[in-house]
């Protein structure tokens, strides 16, 4: 019976639950049972033992059946008069009181054997350990729980792989065979991995916050991350022509997003990668040459440092030319001038 | 050509025009037109680039800068075995795999409990060690490596120093092993499964046991290094058919083998008189015998029989034989006679040695083990290989079935002596149904006699069918039905069977692998991720999943998804 | 106590979750009366006991059979519809209540019923911000004289010129009314639509709130092709039998327009002009006064104002149209019925045509027979159409 | 009574230029009478009356004299438009507009759904519309009808009026595309439930079971199947993605395209199966990405393309 003075439920209106319940984005549970084909509890039961001893004539020959080992009598031959009976209603309320007790009490009895029942028990032990109310509305769309949402972020099937590695498979990718690109990428890991740490240069910090060199090669992908995103440029220089008068071109810096740098710095690494020599034979030699080339990154020896260096120069000498700010006023293809001031005088501390 | 005569006098010259070309000159010859052709003058190379155009363009030629690799290094870098990663983490707890495991390991069940006892006695907690990852000694690494058990594709390189997860498998494979050793007969043994399923490693498994119960172990990393015609060969005298020696290989083979078997063979000595083309002293040890073996080719063969004679001798340990990649074997190899007909493989001499002892034509005295692995990658097809394997399947699928059948056979007799006993109550049962029925059949008719408009029927037709019949006598007992053991058969028109290899394979055993268990893969990950190299909670989900992904447990598949694809 | 006293009254949201800090200003310090504590504390444990026990929840667990489906909470439909008449009731009960308001401004009366000519006063003109002008730079000088002076730099119209000519305006609408005349009311602004289509309605005119479509006038056998007419007599009855005559008869014009913003519909008013269509138009300080015929100076912009405007001259057409009725009980017609529509064709006058028809046929026909016998072609089209005529 | 108004003559003119067809004849008539009628200006309406009612029939019979002698006297009849919105040459959709309007005008206080909450109805489209209509409506015209349709719709429906519900049904489409809902998996009897995929031009069935994980893509099992790890993870992603991988088996077939396709048609036939035994999955598995069938097929070619945008090399002459 309810409570009197139901406090707890008044409670609940005053959202002191912990946690939403899952309850509001899940169907009713009528779709649910009549999705669930055999979690039905309409079905009739497999085998009645409301009866004595044992089932009817049908029955008792199918079980005999069962134990000779020979065939079996389909029950559909001789069904007894009850299941006849059970099918049409008003032949039901004709029929004798013994035939009627016994359909019943079977129907009775069916509700109990459903593992319906058991879902629902369990929901609503669920809702009570929630801090919830066992007469809390249930919903039983499930039989495992359902996952925590919003699901982790590398669970989505696009974007199953971590973005960095992702973006580089792709650059690293030819011809459009995407399983080579990813076997070099895996490749490129695992050098990472088994390469003796890398020892940084004092003169070409990495990114603030980046974990002692010591902890990089087990993990791979923070590694790469670490290397592309510390050489990656700020901006690239977009050249227009004519803007200087006189038909010369005029160097503006145009400060890039993440990606693009991304793609830019792994650009840079691709080139230094492809101009190596390779040292053994056979397979995955490109994939040692990337590594070898991101390792020397993170020592400093690179080449790419200075293109990163090189641009960045160009770009503030640029910016020192020609005013920024009046530039970027009228300059839709940028919208924010002071995060791109900010950007250059990082990196003016910087280098 | 420089005449001795000088040409200027119009005489006879004293030595007779022999110069081909000359000859055709003076020969009076049916057609000129070769002669003509001969001599029709070739367009000069500033002609040709002024007149027609051609659509070749040149390619501008690569420039070599720096020096080029030695010879032999890159190969070097690429076959590099590389068994330790100073990165990975040390995993703490992890038993090495000495004597004493491979004892626990050995152990059937009942023996368990007695010895338990004892252990608990002496102190130490027994536990299961299937489904465990164990490290490898120092020198049984060493050895493993002398023996070439390693591969460049089993990724030892990510840990810091080799493991070997047990696993059911292995545990048989041990068993056996041991009982062998203990019975002084040899162990033969076909290792099969498919890609992946951890053939090698298995095979690796059975050397390290042998290394690790000083066993003398012999091993032929890659059986098509021997067969592919890459090694110098010469046939040996007095041997009908011929058999063909491989000096290179097989000096080298006996360097591998005294290296990797040091720590046995060097208190053995010689114990019998051998006649060798070389000196050699009478109380040398064995692995002195076979650093002379190694030393020159052309007296390897003899030394290595030398060699092996003095191993199968009385008292000595027991033997082990492993060969990888069994299917090269069973076919021709790729050498050919000096009628260039084909060698068949049982005739290169280390490989008959092999196939007499894995057929069973051999025997080893003190014991041990002849095992093969097949191989999925690159292998030939070997039809009789096949055969035999699915026979063996079949063998075991059917011992399984029969054991289950007869506990079911044992229910069914008891479920019918129950039912007998139960009929009599059945009988009456159902004759006070039967009258219940009718006299529910006499109200039914009573009731409708007595109900006025509107007039029902109840369908007495109906009502009579349903009507239950008496039980007179119980149903006779039906046996249940056994199936046969099937075997396929020999397709007799496949014309690829081999006849010798059907003779070797004829009663070997077969071990084939399948995927391994979820606790063991589960084993396996956590080893991994405590050594670092898998970023990622090792729990019953994740396990799953990578055990599903690799096809219900395929070893390879897993390490695949777990540590190289999937970073 | 008044501790207890603190935890019975905060027990729920104690029950619920942590105690906020919030909870701790509404401390008070006074007691409640024994009975009350004890009846609380009842409530507070039984609730426990009914609800977090253990074997409670398991008692609560329904079984499949009395199960129900969990729906979100919300209003049945009978709770909806019975909530909604109680509202109503209770605001009509308690509308009267509280202080008399005097007359004031709402927005819709002047929709819902529009001033009469009669009723237009310089009061109702300047309420509704008639005699607000534009700015002086953008005086039009052609409106001198309707402008009263300048104040603040924008223009003040003069309210009587205004209330003048929008009387002439009235009188023209009522006297078109009365002579039968199709007025058209357009106002194209935006907020403009209501008070046009009212003052059509009552006008029994027509009304234009979306733009003109230039050529409606000069063009519209073109444009206003599709748009029906009908026929109606003296009382307004529609009249069969002039379906043949409306089919090729050319699209109406109106007789008269109303323009509330001229500026806006400059084509309109040309396109009148041409046609010697006499156009009413409210004309603000900025606007060209000889644009249309009528003039009323006001305050174009305003919406108050315009509604005035559009519906005193509704009402002046609706009182025009009433006249035009009373005239036609006492049967007298204040209008001329276009030239040639003729009178309605019956049944019987089609059939004499027919008749007509065929008899010419037989005359000629006999005439055909008589000078050359070709002409069986023409004789079976001529009984085709007969039969078509039939 | 009272007074009507002195009637100008150009109105006069205007009158009945409208009324009779030729308007040349009339167009000159009122700069006649303007400069002789101004002193008539404040005389009573009576005379006035007659001289408006003289004036024109005098017109007339000067006109048609001699016509009219043997004619019975001319039916009164005058030509009126059907609709006060004659001259927006859109009366019926103008007069639709209207009338809408101030029936969402009368009915605006009503208690209304919560915006989700109403019933979603499939209103006339544009072109059914003019098709009914027979006029050029614009669609940004007809779009203010569909707005008032779609606030009316919002009226509860237990307070709907009678003419409301009548109005709408008028607008609404004959067969309404919101009423066909996909159907549910169904679980048979013994606990498999069948779903189908596509991608690319891969067609799959899978048929998923509760078991232990076990999958087997046409009689083989994943690895066998599939030789990319990428491949076998979208095989397996609903599961994956939602922690069941292994609680259930999966049997699936599939046909026709490559590994990719065949792996991704997969995926969404085991997401909708699984979606058969658990529908409360539905929207972790949208959010996994395993109810999306993605559309992208081949780009076809096209006539004068080497493919479907390469062009052939541009030849010199």
């Amino acid at each position: 019976m309810p409570p009197r003075l139901n406090l707890l439920g008044a409670g609940r209106s005053l959202a002191a639950r912990s946690r939403p319940s899952i309850a509001s984005q899940q169907p009713r549970i009528s779709l649910a049972v009549s999705r669930r084909g055999y979690a039905d509890e309409n079905e009739p039961p497999a085998t009645n033992d409301n009866q004595s001893g044992l089932g009817h004539v049908s029955e008792e020959a199918a079980d005999m059946g069962k134990v000779t080992g020979e065939t079996q009598p389909d029950l559909g031959k001789g069904t007894p008069v009850q299941d006849i009976l059970r099918r049409d209603q008003e032949g039901k309320d004709k029929a004798p009181e013994v035939i009627r007790a016994e359909i019943d009490s079977t129907e009775a009895n069916a509700s109990d054997r459903t593992t319906f029942a058991n879902l629902l028990a369990l929901a609503q032990m669920e809702n009570i350990a929630r801090g919830g109310h066992g007469s809390d509305p249930v919903t039983v769309g499930h039989k495992y729980g359902i996952p925590e949402l919003p699901l982790a972020s590398n669970m989505h099937l696009k974007r199953r792989y971590d973005p960095v590695v992702n973006q580089v498979t792709n650059l690293i990718m030819k011809h459009g065979k995407k399983s080579v690109a990813q076997r070099n990428m895996s490749f490129i890991l695992n050098q990472l991995r088994t390469a003796p740490p890398p020892t940084p240069n004092p003169a070409r910090p990495l990114l603030p916050g980046s974990p002692p060199p010591a902890h990089l090669p087990l993990d791979p992908i923070g590694y790469l991350t670490i290397a592309i995103d510390s050489v990656a440029p700020l901006l690239r220089i977009r050249s227009q022509r004519g803007a200087a008068g006189g038909g010369a071109a005029l160097q503006i810096p145009v400060p890039l997003g993440l990606q693009q740098r991304r793609r830019t710095a792994v650009q840079w690494i691709l080139d230094a990668a492809s101009k190596k020599k390779s040292r053994g034979s056979g397979k995955g030699q490109f994939a040692q040459r990337f590594a070898d080339e991101i390792i020397s990154v993170v020592e400093g020896k690179s080449g790419v440092w200075d293109r990163r260096q090189l641009v960045h120069k160009t770009g503030t000498s640029a910016l020192h030319k020609q005013c920024p700010f009046q530039k970027y006023s009228h300059n839709p293809g940028h919208p924010h001038p002071h995060t791109q001031k900010n950007a250059i005088f990082y990196f003016m501390g910087s280098t | 050509m420089a005449s001795t005569n000088c040409w200027r006098c119009l005489s006879r010259p004293s030595t007779t025009l022999t110069h081909p070309s000359l000859l055709t000159l003076s020969r009076p010859s049916f057609s000129t037109s070769a002669i003509l052709a001969a001599a029709v003058k070739k367009p000069t190379l500033a002609a040709r680039s002024k007149g027609q155009k051609t659509l070749k363009i040149k390619k501008k030629a690569v420039v070599k800068t720096g020096k080029p690799p030695a010879a032999g290094e890159r190969k070097a870098m690429r076959k590099r075995i590389v068994l330790s990663n100073t990165n990975a983490l040390e995993v703490e707890g992890m038993q090495d795999l000495d004597e004493q495991m491979v004892e626990k390991l050995v152990r059937k069940k009942e023996e368990d409990l007695s010895v338990s006892f004892a252990l608990e006695a002496a102190g130490e907690m027994e536990a299961e060690v299937v489904g465990k990852v164990v490290g490898l000694k120092g020198e049984t690494v060493d050895s493993l490596r002398a023996v070439e058990a390693f591969k460049t594709t089993q990724g030892w390189g990510l840990f810091r120093r080799p493991g070997l997860l047990l696993r059911e498998e292995s545990r048989e494979l041990s068993r056996r092993m041991v009982g062998a050793a203990r019975g002084r007969e040899e162990l033969r043994l076909v290792i099969d499964g498919e890609k992946g399923s951890g053939k090698s490693l298995m095979l690796l498994h059975a050397m390290a046991t042998a290394f690790v119960k000083g066993w003398v172990v012999l091993n032929i990393p890659e059986a098509q290094e021997v067969t592919n015609a890459m090694n110098d060969y010469a046939p040996i005298q007095g041997t009908t058919p011929t058999l063909w020696s491989q000096p290179t290989y097989t000096a080298n083979w006996l360097g591998q083998i005294g290296k990797a078997n040091n720590a046995v063979l060097q208190d053995l000595q010689l114990s019998m008189e051998h006649n060798l083309p070389i000196p050699i002293q009478s109380n040398i040890s064995l692995a002195r015998l076979c650093e002379l073996g190694a030393r020159d080719p052309d007296v390897a063969w003899p030394i290595f029989l030398a060699f092996w004679a003095e191993i199968t001798a009385r008292g000595r340990p027991p033997v082990l034989m492993c060969l990888d990649s069994l299917s090269h074997v069973l076919q021709n190899s790729l050498y050919r006679a000096p009628d260039y007909s084909q060698i068949h493989a049982h005739d290169l001499a280390i490989i008959r040695h092999f196939v007499d002892h894995l057929s069973g034509k051999a025997k080893l005295p003190n014991g041990g083990a002849v095992i093969a692995a097949t191989s999925r990658s690159h292998a030939p097809i070997s039809k009789s290989l096949e055969l035999v394997i699915a026979n063996a399947e079949e063998k075991a699928a059917h011992a399984k079935y029969m054991e289950q059948f007869t506990a079911r056979q044992a229910q069914h007799k008891a479920n019918y002596a129950a039912y007998l006993e139960r009929f009599p109550a059945m009988k009456a049962e159902r004759d006070a149904e039967i009258a219940r029925w009718q006299q529910q059949l006499a109200i039914e008719e009573a009731e409708l006699a007595a109900r006025t408009a509107p007039r029902q029927f109840l369908d007495k037709k109906a009502l009579k069918a349903m009507a239950p019949k008496p039980l007179l006598k119980p149903a006779p007992y039906a046996p249940l039905q056994q199936e046969e053991l099937q075997l396929t058969p020999r397709d007799p028109f496949e014309k690829a069977y081999d006849a010798r290899a059907d003779k070797v394979l004829e009663n070997v055993d077969v071990l084939s692998l399948k995927g391994i268990s979820r606790a063991e893969a589960r084993a396996l990950m956590e080893y991994w991720a405590q050594s670092g190299v898998l970023r990622q909670r090792v729990d019953e989900e994740s396990v799953a999943e990578k055990w599903a992904l690799a096809g219900n447990g395929i070893v390879g598949e897993i390490q695949r998804g777990a540590l190289w694809m999937r970073i | 106590m008044i501790l207890r006293n603190v935890a019975i009254r905060h027990g729920r949201k104690a029950l619920a979750g942590p105690i906020q800090k919030s909870l701790l200003r509404t401390l008070t310090t006074d007691t409640l009366p024994p009975q009350e504590i004890a009846a609380l504390e009842h409530t507070i444990l039984n609730h426990n006991k009914e609800t977090l026990s253990i074997d409670a929840q398991f008692n609560q667990l329904p079984t499949t059979r009395t199960f129900v489906a969990p729906v979100k909470r919300s209003l049945s439909r009978r709770e909806v519809r019975s909530r909604f008449h109680k509202r109503y009731q209770i605001k009509a009960t308690t509308d009267k209540l509280g202080s008399e308001i005097d007359p004031y401004y709402q927005p819709h009366q002047l929709i819902i019923d529009p001033p009469k000519p009669e009723d237009v006063t310089l009061e109702l003109l300047m309420a509704s911000q008639s005699h607000l002008g534009h700015s002086t730079s953008l005086w039009n000088p052609m409106n001198q004289r309707y402008i009263f002076g300048v104040r603040q730099g924008i223009h003040i119209i003069s309210l009587e010129t205004t209330a003048a000519h929008l009387r002439r305006a009235a009188k023209v609408v009522e006297g078109v009314a009365y002579h039968g005349g199709l007025i058209l009311f357009v106002g194209t602004r935006a907020g403009q639509g209501p008070c046009i289509v009212k003052a059509a309605e009552l006008a029994q005119g027509c009304h234009l709130f979306e733009k003109w479509i230039p050529g409606s006038i000069t063009n519209g056998d073109q444009i206003l092709a599709k748009c029906g007419i009908k026929a109606v007599d003296m009382h307004d009855k529609e009249v069969e039998g002039y379906e043949e005559k409306i089919a090729e008869w050319s699209a109406l014009k109106p007789d008269l327009v109303v323009c509330l913003n001229p500026l806006e519909n400059y084509i309109l008013l040309h396109e009148c002009g041409l046609n010697n269509i006499p156009t009413i138009g409210v004309v603000d300080t900025d606007a060209d006064p000889t644009w249309v015929t009528y003039p009323i100076p006001a305050n174009d912009d305003s919406l108050r104002c315009i509604q005035v405007i559009a519906g005193v001259l509704s009402r002046a057409g609706e009182s025009g149209q009433k006249k035009r009725l009373e005239a036609a009980e006492t049967g007298k017609v204040t209008w001329l019925p276009p030239k040639n529509l003729g009178n309605p064709v019956t049944e019987e006058d089609r059939k004499r045509a027919a008749e007509q028809k065929k008899a010419k046929r037989m005359l000629g026909m006999a005439a055909d027979g008589q000078e050359h016998t070709r002409g069986t072609r023409g004789r079976n089209g001529d009984i085709d159409y007969q039969s078509d005529d039939l | 009574m009272k007074k009507v108004a002195w009637l100008p003559a150009s109105l006069r003119g205007g009158l009945q230029c409208a009324q009779y067809s030729q308007t040349t004849a009339s167009s000159n008539f009122p700069r006649r009478t303007v400069f002789t009628l101004p002193k008539k200006q404040f005389s009573t309406s009576s005379s006035l009356q007659e001289s408006i009612a003289a004036a024109p029939i005098r017109f007339t019979n000067n006109n048609a004299k001699e016509g009219e002698e043997e004619e019975d006297p001319v039916f009164n009849a005058r030509l009126v438009p059907n609709s006060a919105s004659y001259f927006t040459a859109q009366p019926i959709f103008t007069d639709d507009l209207l009338s809408l309007q101030n029936l969402l005008q009368r009915y605006a206080n009503l208690p209304v759904l919560k915006p989700g909450e109403a019933p979603r109805v499939a209103w006339l489209s544009l072109a059914d519309y003019r098709n009914i209509v027979g006029e050029t409506v614009k669609a940004a015209k007809y779009s203010k009808i569909v707005e008032i349709l779609h606030r009316l719709n919002h009226i509860h429906p237990s307070l709907m009026p009678r003419e409301v519900k009548d109005v709408l049904n008028e607008y609404k489409r004959d067969v309404n595309p919101y009423q066909n809902t996909a159907k549910p998996g169904l679980v048979n009897t013994d606990g498999h439930a069948l779903g189908a995929g596509r991608r690319k031009s891969s067609t799959a069935r899978a048929w998923v079971v509760d078991g232990t994980g076990e999958v087997l893509v046409n009689g083989k099992t994943l690895i066998e199947a599939f030789g990319r790890i990428h491949d076998r993870e979208s095989v397996i992603w609903a599961l994956k993605a939602t922690n069941r991988v292994d609680k259930y088996n999966v049997w699936a077939r599939v046909s026709g395209g490559g590994t990719t396709g065949q792996a991704e048609a997969l995926t969404l036939a085991v997401g909708k199966a699984l979606l058969a035994h658990e529908p409360a999955l539905k929207p972790a598995l949208r959010r996994a990405g395993c109810m999306t069938r993605d559309p992208k097929r081949v780009e076809r070619k096209k006539p004068g393309h080497v493919k479907a945008r390469k062009m052939p090399a541009w030849v010199k002459r």
